[in-house]
């Protein structure tokens, strides 16, 4: 395989919009955000060029830490965004479009934010975040 | 490019002149390959009731029992997958390639099993114990053991 | 025509219609079959439809609604009779446009958005064919000197060669009339239509029956209509029509649903080429014939 | 009449046979605004994926969807081995790239067959999927399934196919390319075909990359974008030319389909007679620990799975990223001021599959 190198890197969230401005910068194109649900939540930003993917990591410890939207930068990204926020319960501040939780239509409110049922220990995150939050 | 009207025309007059593609379902039938997997069938004469197949069933959909000695299949929820074929340790189960009829109410086709266990000689047992023709018993547990409820077994589309 | 015949057409008119345009929809829908490589129904399909709409529950969106469709079957049924017992064009042109809006008027009555924008697209298509018929209408007289049927039906010569191109012109809208690609545009034969059955989308039932036997009466009428161009020679008439209704099923095979402004626009492009052109050509020609 | 009206639009509406729901805004017959919502069909099969042992996962990620079926499967046993660390054997990677080629000519020539629909072309309709019965065949011949082929394994395939029968198929290839022909001339030439698809549902190269439009899209704007290139699977040993159109209306989407249809005829013609001898599985010892992202070209476009273990036989995480679900804010720009008429077709070209989008 001649696959491209995927490389994965943690931010704090703060520095989100930095790093999405900066992949802009770079000409890579969105491929997709996914967010985890561990004993923490994980959100993973992928970007790609030809021949590299990168990975940005954020880490919070729970639902009610609001991020910042990329939509500004990156306009596609209010589906995932939305589908995040319908589907984890977690906040994005200044999406573009917002459908205030009318995009994905499910039962219960953030169906996927409890854990795994057979979650391993969370890892170690680096920085910002030390595991606070026994679920 | 240039734009023409009519280009059907050829393949419509084409079909007309020809015999149609379908078949009437019921009456006539569509022939079927070697590889197609049809519906799961069962040679009882070699199950021994292992439970291997109800426990490893993706969907659900094969239930034995042990006691009653019978082995059931519910075809609606049977996702053809093969999987209990190839978990099968007595190789009585077998994929053939033909479909069954179409059902108009749910229900499991039940076989019937002719299999004894072994006595256990010197120890009196209430339940059959792990025999070498049941090399099920030490299965681990899994978490949310036995998933009842089977993802959605139509293929969306 | 005795008082007597015109009684027996005008029944027979009634009764033999729904059969006819049965036994013409299950021709279409087998020859369509084909032409998709597909068996298709059985002949007697599309009646067997119609009865089955009749047992079924009566469920009413708008009662009004079902009153305007009492009427587009009425005045279809009337127009026919007129046409066959042998009557004035123009009244049975003035009834079809009248059954027409009454259907119109029928989905205006639910409220559903399909329906009202099916309804406007009714009514373009109107505006795009019901030029055609009093165009029609006008060549008869011009070259027969009368709108009665009986008079038209009694000539000679056969009215083609007169009126090729109003001829052509009522093929056309003939397509728009029968619901046929590219012109199914406020409903289809089948639901596959971003405005999924359009104009009939709130009936159900007996109602959408009404509509079907409405419809029945209006494609024999609109074949009546055809007929007359031949009408000295009823077989050549009978291998005209057959001949036509085949280039409606081949023209609604190989064609995908179009804008309605393209329809409009072509519509009355087509008709007044073929049709306007055919009657000033007529009048010179029959002006310069007898001086 | 300029009064604005809202259009419910599915999810069940037949000319849109996907479980979404757009209200559309309507002013006369032009579209001004889609608000879309889904959630219909979730299943939470990324959920499920906590209480199934990781070989087992297979038949559920096979159920994605109906209609790529076999490259979920795959793109998740290629992301759980590359987790683990395992090289497959050479002949089951040419046999996945062969029935990914297969399923992607399927699945084009199934959507061909319902974006004439949308336009209402019954006759055409029928003929791409009386055609496309050719290729489901030698798809039933070689996997078992007709649409859910059952042949992915984490490590390797689940059966193989013997050599005679891949000398056969071939032939069976070229009958159905050559029936072909004719149907996509007329979807290139036709002129009623072209007045519903020329200049309709515009997406610039900029809102494409903008948007994160993926596959058929993206190449219909004039980006060179295909994961193939990323060579997984026998990909690598195979010369693969993204497909590229400029125009970035459904005319275009529709023709770089249909190039592809015939660029995956070509591979085939090359892979088959290629295939290696040889195993086409390997035992699996352990279980997956770590995390990895599988990009694969779907004939929809790139997908994603994501796949976080945790060294036990249940994952922690399995994302799939779909196209379809990529191709959403594009498909919401394209509709804004087109007819009402046009919807289907817009909605269509991108070749939504709602239920893989939403897992």
């Amino acid at each position: 395989m001649n696959a491209p190198a995927q490389t994965y890197s943690e931010i704090a969230p703060e520095r989100l919009l930095e790093a999405a401005n900066a992949q802009r910068a770079a000409g890579s194109r969105l491929v997709q955000i996914c967010c985890s649900r561990l004993q923490h939540f994980e959100l993973l930003y992928s970007f790609s060029r030809p021949h590299t993917i990168e990975h940005l990591r954020i880490c919070i410890p729970d639902s009610r830490v609001a991020l910042p939207s990329i939509s500004s930068i990156y306009g596609g990204s209010f589906a995932y965004e939305n589908e995040i926020h319908d589907l984890y319960g977690i906040t994005f501040t200044g999406m573009n479009v917002d459908y205030q939780g009318h995009f994905f239509r499910t039962a219960i409110p953030a169906p996927m934010a409890v854990p795994p049922v057979c979650a391993a220990p969370a890892p170690k995150p680096n920085k910002p975040q030390p595991q606070k939050e026994p679920t | 490019m240039k734009q023409k009207p009519l280009t059907m025309t050829r393949v419509a007059l084409g079909s007309l002149l020809r015999k149609p593609a379908t078949v009437p379902y019921p009456a006539a039938r569509k022939p079927v390959y070697l590889a197609t997997r049809g519906h799961i069938a069962i040679e009882e004469d070699k199950c021994n009731l292992c439970l291997i197949c109800d426990r490893r069933c993706p969907t659900g959909a094969i239930a034995v029992d042990r006691t009653g000695k019978t082995w059931a299949i519910d075809r609606l929820r049977c996702i053809q997958c093969n999987h209990c074929v190839d978990v099968c340790p007595r190789k009585c189960l077998a994929m053939e390639n033909d479909y069954t009829t179409p059902m108009q109410m749910k229900r499991s086709d039940v076989v019937p099993v002719p299999f004894t266990p072994p006595q256990p000689k010197p120890k009196p047992a209430a339940a059959p114990a792990p025999t070498s023709d049941s090399p099920l018993q030490a299965k681990e547990e899994r978490p949310g053991e036995r998933n009842h409820e089977p993802p959605d077994q139509s293929s969306a589309d | 025509m005795s008082a007597w015949t015109r009684i027996l057409a005008a029944i027979l008119f009634v009764l033999l219609s729904p059969i006819l345009a049965g036994l013409l929809a299950g021709l279409d829908r087998i020859i369509s079959a084909r032409m998709q490589s597909r068996i298709g129904p059985p002949l007697l399909q599309p009646i067997y439809d119609l009865l089955k709409l009749f047992q079924k529950e009566r469920i009413a969106v708008n009662r009004s609604g079902h009153f305007f469709l009492l009427g587009y079957l009425l005045f279809t049924i009337l127009a026919g009779i007129e046409f066959f017992i042998g009557g004035d064009l123009l009244i049975v042109i003035f009834a079809l446009a009248l059954a027409s809006v009454f259907f119109v008027l029928g989905a205006f009555a639910a409220g559903s958005p399909y329906s009202h924008i099916g309804a406007e697209r009714e009514l373009i298509q109107i505006m795009a064919s019901e030029p055609m018929l009093i165009m029609c209408a006008m060549g008869f007289y011009v070259a027969t000197g009368s709108f009665q049927v009986t008079t038209i039906h009694a000539q000679p010569t056969p009215l083609i060669a007169t009126l090729p191109g109003i001829f052509l012109g009522m093929i056309y809208i003939l397509t728009i009339k029968l619901r046929k690609s590219p012109f199914d545009l406020s409903t289809s034969h089948h639901a596959h239509q971003e405005i999924v059955k359009g104009i009939t989308t709130e009936f159900a039932g007996p109602y959408l029956a009404i509509i079907e036997l409405a419809h029945g009466y209006e494609t024999i009428l609109l074949l009546g209509f055809l007929y007359l161009f031949f009408a000295p020679w009823p077989l050549l008439a009978l291998a005209a029509l057959i001949a036509v209704y085949f280039l409606e099923i081949l023209a609604d095979n190989t064609h995908a649903r179009l804008y309605w402004q393209w329809v409009l626009r072509t519509s009355w492009a087509f008709t007044a080429i073929v049709g306007a052109g055919n009657l000033i050509l007529l009048h010179y020609l029959q002006r310069g014939g007898t001086p | 009449m300029a009064n604005r009206t809202v259009i419910p639009f599915g999810p069940q509406h037949p000319v849109l046979p996907e479980p979404i729901h757009l209200d559309l805004v309507i002013e006369d017959e032009h579209v001004v605004e889609a608000i879309p919502s889904f959630g219909f069909i979730h299943r939470g099969l990324e959920k499920l994926v906590e209480k199934k042992d990781f070989t087992e996962f297979t038949f559920i990620a096979e159920r994605i969807c109906g209609i790529c079926s076999y490259i979920h499967g795959m793109g998740y046993c290629q992301a759980v081995e590359t987790v683990m660390g395992l090289e497959i054997p050479e002949r089951a990677k040419w046999l996945r790239t062969m029935w990914s080629e297969l399923s992607r000519i399927h699945s084009h020539m199934m959507w061909l067959g319902l974006l004439a629909d949308a336009f209402g072309f019954e006759n055409l309709f029928m003929a791409c999927w009386r055609l496309r019965e050719g290729i489901l065949d030698v798809i039933e011949e070689t996997s078992g399934g007709r649409v859910i082929f059952g042949a992915a394994k984490v490590g390797g395939c689940r059966r193989d196919v013997p050599d005679d029968l891949l000398a056969r198929i071939p032939a069976q290839l070229n009958a159905v390319e050559d029936e072909l022909r004719a149907i996509t001339n007329v979807f290139r030439d036709d002129f009623s075909v072209r007045q519903r698809l020329c200049g309709v549902g515009l997406l610039s190269r900029n809102d494409a990359y903008d948007l994160g439009a993926v596959g058929p899209m993206l190449r219909a704007s004039g980006v060179a974008q295909d994961s193939r290139l990323d060579g997984y699977a026998a990909y690598d040993k195979i010369a693969v030319e993204p497909i590229v159109e400029e125009s970035g209306d459904c005319w275009g989407r529709t023709m770089v389909r249909i190039r592809e249809i015939y660029q995956s005829f070509d591979i085939l013609r090359h892979v088959l007679p290629n295939v290696p001898p040889g195993p086409v599985d390997m035992k699996i010892t352990g279980a997956p620990k770590g995390e990895f992202f599988a990009r694969l070209e779907q004939p929809r476009g790139e997908v994603i799975y994501y796949v976080k273990g945790n060294g036990t036989k249940f994952l922690d995480r399995f994302r799939v990223r779909t196209p379809t679900f990529a191709n959403i804010p594009p498909l919401l720009k394209m509709l804004q001021g087109c007819q009402l008429a046009d919807v289907p077709v817009i909605v269509l070209t991108i070749d939504p599959c709602i239920s893989c989008a939403e897992r």
